[in-house]
């Protein structure tokens, strides 16, 4: 299979998706300024600081021309993973629910966390099993999940929270230990965790290759039916 | 029109920002102080400030967590 | 005097400068020029006062590929690719503001990296502040400093991997903060500063130029701007960490396409510095036509375009047929890119400003002529004071327990958590071992091996004993990268000191570079960059002198990159190295109110390295589960981290006559693993149970020190 | 009283915020805006206003950066 990782200017995590994407599958940087997708199987929106963080984090990525192109190959059903400022892009952009705020810390936090896996009824997390604790490295000043009680509600009824984190290791104060959550079709998943930074035993753990590979078994499985 | 955007965060969602000033305050001898929030501010010279609202709307502020308010620079 | 020599003061220009310049220019300076000359012969830029001490470093060595003169240092890491480090201090804008001084920092020393074409891949910091406890100011300086530093880092996706925090008196009011950072490019896309071929096009990218960091030179605005006026030449520089990722990665892409002939980066003096040194370097000239500099506040007059210092702006030269690919590649990284001038066989640095000529020197003028002052070193008699003691925490009547408790709870021995978690450690996928991990970051690279970095000094050691505090720093920095398993490959350092004009400062600079030199020649490791902050005093006196040592080495296995925590029961415990720990300037000295004096015991360069060879063979080997160095705290604090780190507990028996508390940096190891493979050294103890015990001393639950430890910094954060 | 304290970065002193707003609106079909600048809005009810003041110069702004502006948020 083949993922796409979009590049602004300003992203960080790019070039570390890209690596992460190749341990399963194939995997090209998307330019922000082209209104094309090139054909991939599925979209990474990545960690860093698109234009800055500037007014607000996501806020200006998610005019770049390519987020058109994102949004269209989303409502299509097509597989959109956004990480870390990727998730605030996502949820700027309105393709995902809610919205992050400031760490009640105020400040970046880079911390080793324990996540639970809350449902693996997606795209994102089939390869796991309910409960599986990953140890993935978390790195932001706004990750601090929010939404309004009706979309909160909705969020639990629907089972679209994926991925939680475990007890006393959320890091910026999210309602409901939210570390990530999917839209309505269930092919778009926003997390503030980084599975990017978690793919090799030498720089750290390999937690976060679950996610990619649940991923390219999805997309496996979907090419066969 | 020199135009100014005040942008608050929304009645309910907590303010860690606000709440930090309100705790520094008293260490340096200030009281009597409360309910602070801390939002932005944005300046702008605007052509038509008819098209002001949809910009706060689409890109200046997040209406999910946001709430804004227009006010002229000019007579504030 | 006619009212354009009184200038020449306020600028900061001596009677007898001005007079060279006088008769070096065989007229008066237009007050472009003088501004332009004012920065260029500053000690920052000029370093008259430092410049023939530097000359005793050893800068040769098998894995230089540049030393000292360019904007950074590089080694050859093999493979082909090489390292390129620096590092800098931006002390007085951060003692100013906090925030945007230590960020600034970190902008300008990456530019430093990318301006000989390497991509930067770490950074670490260097910090010295007040007394936290004791000052609301040292804690204001301490949060903000380290939030600067975290904002430009992790908004540019340039790891923090290390550094090094120190709380000292004499550091009030001239807090440090010093930034180093490493590169990483294939040899043959690295690049000079030098301007070349006459015809070339000079190109300015990046942000627009303002009035920043101006400051000094203000006295030159002209009248039209009136007294009021002052407010709007803001010297503060605030940093836009997207401008620089943009500006980097347009840079790395023109490098890529082998389109620049000379890369350079706008740094203090902005301008007139980067294109002096460009045309002087290269022995030709250049022409400027500063009215082309875009700007971005109107009314600026040409000597504040000429010496503007902007953040996020590069200087580069270009062939002419190669300009429009070059433009093409800025804007697509938004970046702005505009001719302003252009190579010439002049050797001269001309500047055009409507048409008129408002400066016309000689590059050499600029960079080569300003006079190099002689230090009058002078050791302090006896009897002089120059740091006084300091509060009493200890006074003796401790127990060993609670006086290793204490120590690990003093904001200098203290977890540094609280500050490395406000860093992003990982970002582009090559650390391998982060802070609090080991004794040095190691970084992976895609040839299969891996470099290690650490930063260290020791101000009260040095004030103790310039020459050999000096040298224990290079030797501290070594063990470091032992306790990895590196082999240096050369090392940057930057000499922090009060006023050089002072005998005893004087001193102080002469003996440490002096240590410095001398330890480098021991261990075989050259200098290739650094740099000098000087004049750092407060009315209360100056900062300890403090040289700052950053190194770089290189492992061959990084899987077997060194760790520090013991992590396994039943681990035997051995004690590498010899050393004579001493009580002087040591950490519990200072707990105890003691102020620093010396003199340090005497140094034993070859004992030491072997050490160093020792450990480093046996971590390289796979032998050792765990090394570290004993440093600050003495080995009953080496041991202490060990079992926090690994949370298990252990039990050793020291030598005889050790003192546990005692201090001497860089010489001995703490090391751990299986019995068999520690045969031969000289066991201690072993690794188990749920407290550090050391016989006929102490014995602390590993929970007690933890939370010692785990409080001691987080509480004034 | 409530007040409003307005905070925008000094006149002269590089503010990348307003500067990327500034560049986004017209790629979303706003024109003719210029001057953006970006700061904070911090509204707090204070029993003394006259201590507003000090309480901008020591806590709420970075005098060396920003100016700010007091106004009544009744009145505003
Ligand atoms: N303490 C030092 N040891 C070795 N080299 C030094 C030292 N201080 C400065 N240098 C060298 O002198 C040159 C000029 O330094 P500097 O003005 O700081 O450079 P830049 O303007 O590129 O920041 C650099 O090549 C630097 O490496
Ligand atoms: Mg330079």
């Amino acid at each position: 299979m083949r993922f796409g990782v979009i590049r602004f200017p300003g992203s960080c995590d790019d070039v570390d998706a890209l690596l992460a994407c190749r341990r399963v599958g194939e995997a090209e940087l998307l330019w922000h300024a082209d209104r094309d997708l090139r054909g991939v199987d599925a979209v990474v929106v990545p960690g860093g600081f698109s234009y800055g963080d500037y007014l607000r984090a996501g806020a200006i990525a998610r005019f770049a021309p390519v987020m058109a192109q994102v949004a269209e190959f989303a409502r299509a059903g097509g597989i959109v993973l956004g990480i870390c400022n990727g998730f605030q892009v996502l949820c700027e952009a309105g393709l995902l629910p809610g919205a992050l705020l400031p760490n009640t810390s105020l400040r970046f936090v880079f911390r080793q966390v324990a996540l639970e896996v809350a449902s693996t009824d997606s795209p994102f997390t089939c390869g796991c099993e309910i409960g599986r604790r990953l140890s993935i490295p978390v790195k932001h000043t706004t990750g601090r999940f929010y939404a309004p009680a009706d979309q909160l509600r909705a969020l639990h009824a629907e089972d679209r929270i994926l991925l939680r984190y475990a007890p006393g290791h959320n890091p910026n104060g999210s309602l409901d230990d939210i570390a990530g959550v999917c839209n309505e079709g269930r092919n778009v998943f926003g997390l503030m965790p980084h599975p990017e930074h978690a793919v090799d035993p030498l720089t750290g753990s390999v937690d976060g290759l679950a996610i990619f590979e649940s991923i390219r078994a999805h997309v496996a499985g979907r090419a066969l039916v | 029109m020199r135009a100014r955007v005040l942008v608050k965060p929304k009645a309910g969602i907590l303010d860690p920002q606000g709440q930090a000033v309100e705790r520094a305050l008293p260490a340096l001898g200030f009281t009597g102080v409360a309910n602070v929030h801390v939002g932005r501010l944005i300046e702008l010279d605007v052509e038509d400030p008819d098209q002001l609202p949809e910009m706060c709307r689409r890109l200046l502020t997040n209406p999910l967590i946001e709430d804004f308010e227009i006010v002229d620079a000019g007579s504030s | 005097m006619t009212g354009a020599t009184a200038r020449h003061r306020e600028l900061g220009l001596t009677d007898g400068e001005y007079e060279l310049i006088l008769s070096l220019l065989g007229r008066e300076p237009s007050a472009t020029e003088l501004a332009m000359l004012s920065l260029m012969w500053s000690e920052h830029c000029a370093y008259k006062h430092s410049r023939k001490v530097l000359r005793r470093l050893p800068t040769d060595g098998p894995a230089v590929l540049m030393g000292p003169g360019e904007n950074a240092g590089v080694v050859d890491v093999g493979g082909g690719l090489a390292v390129a480090f620096k590092v800098e201090s931006h002390n007085h804008p951060s003692a100013v503001e906090p925030f945007q001084g230590a960020a600034t920092g970190v902008g300008g020393i990456l530019r430093d990296v990318f301006a000989v074409g390497a991509r930067p891949i770490a950074v670490l910091d260097s910090l010295r502040f007040g007394e936290p406890a004791g000052s609301r100011r040292s804690r204001y300086l301490l949060e903000r400093a380290v939030a600067g530093i975290g904002h430009y880092g992790n908004s540019i996706g340039v790891p923090t991997v290390g550094g090094e925090i120190y709380f000292e008196p004499s550091y009030e009011q001239n807090c440090l903060v010093n930034a180093m950072c490493l590169g990483l490019a294939p040899h043959e896309r690295l690049i000079r500063s030098a301007a070349a071929g006459p015809g070339n096009v000079l190109v300015l990218l990046g942000a627009l130029t303002g009035r920043d960091g101006i400051g000094g030179a203000s006295v030159l605005a002209s009248a039209e701007l009136g007294e009021g006026d002052e407010e709007k030449r803001p010297s503060v520089q605030i940093g836009d960490p997207f401008a620089e990722k943009k500006l980097m990665e347009c840079c790395l892409e023109l490098l890529e396409r082998e389109l620049l002939t000379s890369l350079q980066d706008l740094g203090a003096a902005g301008l007139t510095s980067s294109s002096s040194e460009m045309a002087a370097k290269g022995g030709v000239g250049l022409e400027i036509v500063a009215d082309r500099v875009p700007v971005r506040e109107p009314g600026m007059e040409p000597f504040e375009v000429m010496v503007s210092e902007s953040q996020e702006r590069m200087l580069c030269v270009v062939e002419p047929e190669r300009l429009e690919e070059v433009l093409a590649i800025c804007e697509r990284w938004e970046t702005l890119a505009t001719p302003i001038g252009q190579v010439t066989d002049s050797g001269r640095l001309r500047v055009l400003w409507r048409g008129e000529v408002v400066a016309d020197l000689a590059a050499s003028v600029l960079v080569d002529e300003c006079p190099l002052y002689d230090l009058e070193p002078a050791e302090p008699g006896a009897g002089i004071v120059l740091y006084g003691p300091g509060p009493a925490l200890l006074d003796g009547g401790q127990s060993a327990a609670e006086t290793l408790l204490t120590l690990l709870g003093s904001p200098n021995l203290a977890s540094r958590l609280p500050v490395f978690e406000q860093y992003d450690p990982v970002v582009q996928s090559r650390t391998v071992r982060r802070p609090d991990q080991a004794d040095a970051a190691v970084l992976a690279l895609p040839t299969g091996e891996a470099i290690a970095v650490a930063i260290d000094g020791n101000g009260r050691r040095v004030a103790c004993d310039p020459r050999r505090g000096a040298a224990e720093a290079v030797l501290e920095c070594a063990a470091n990268l032992a306790c990895v398993g590196a082999t240096p490959l050369g090392l940057t350092n930057c000499l922090n000191f009060g006023n050089p004009e002072k005998p005893h400062v004087a001193w102080q600079l002469t003996e440490a570079v002096d240590g410095l030199a001398q330890a480098c020649d021991a261990l075989g490791v050259p200098v290739v960059g650094g740099n000098v902050s000087l004049y750092n005093e407060a009315p209360s006196g100056p900062i300890l002198p403090t040289p700052v040592v950053g190194m770089v080495g290189r492992l061959a296995d990084p899987s077997r990159a060194g760790r520090l925590a013991f992590s396994a029961a039943g681990d035997a415990i051995a004690l590498v190295g010899a050393f004579e720990p001493v009580s002087g300037g040591s950490e519990l000295a200072k707990l105890r109110g003691e102020p620093p004096a010396g003199p340090l015991p005497e140094l034993d360069f070859e004992s030491a390295r072997a050490a160093h060879e020792r450990v480093r063979a046996l971590v390289a080997a796979g032998a050792v589960r765990s090394a570290h160095d004993i440093a600050e705290g003495g080995v009953a604090v080496a041991l202490a981290e060990c079992c926090v780190a690994g949370g298990v507990g252990a039990s050793v028996t020291l030598p005889a006559g050790l003192d546990p508390f005692g201090e001497a940096p860089g010489r001995a190891f703490i090391v751990s693993g299986p019995a068999e493979a520690l045969a031969g050294l000289d066991v201690i103890g072993r690794v188990g149970g749920e407290a550090l015990s050391i016989a006929d001393l102490l014995e602390v639950a590993v929970s007690e020190l933890r939370s010692a430890r785990d409080r001691g910094l987080a509480r004034f954060l």
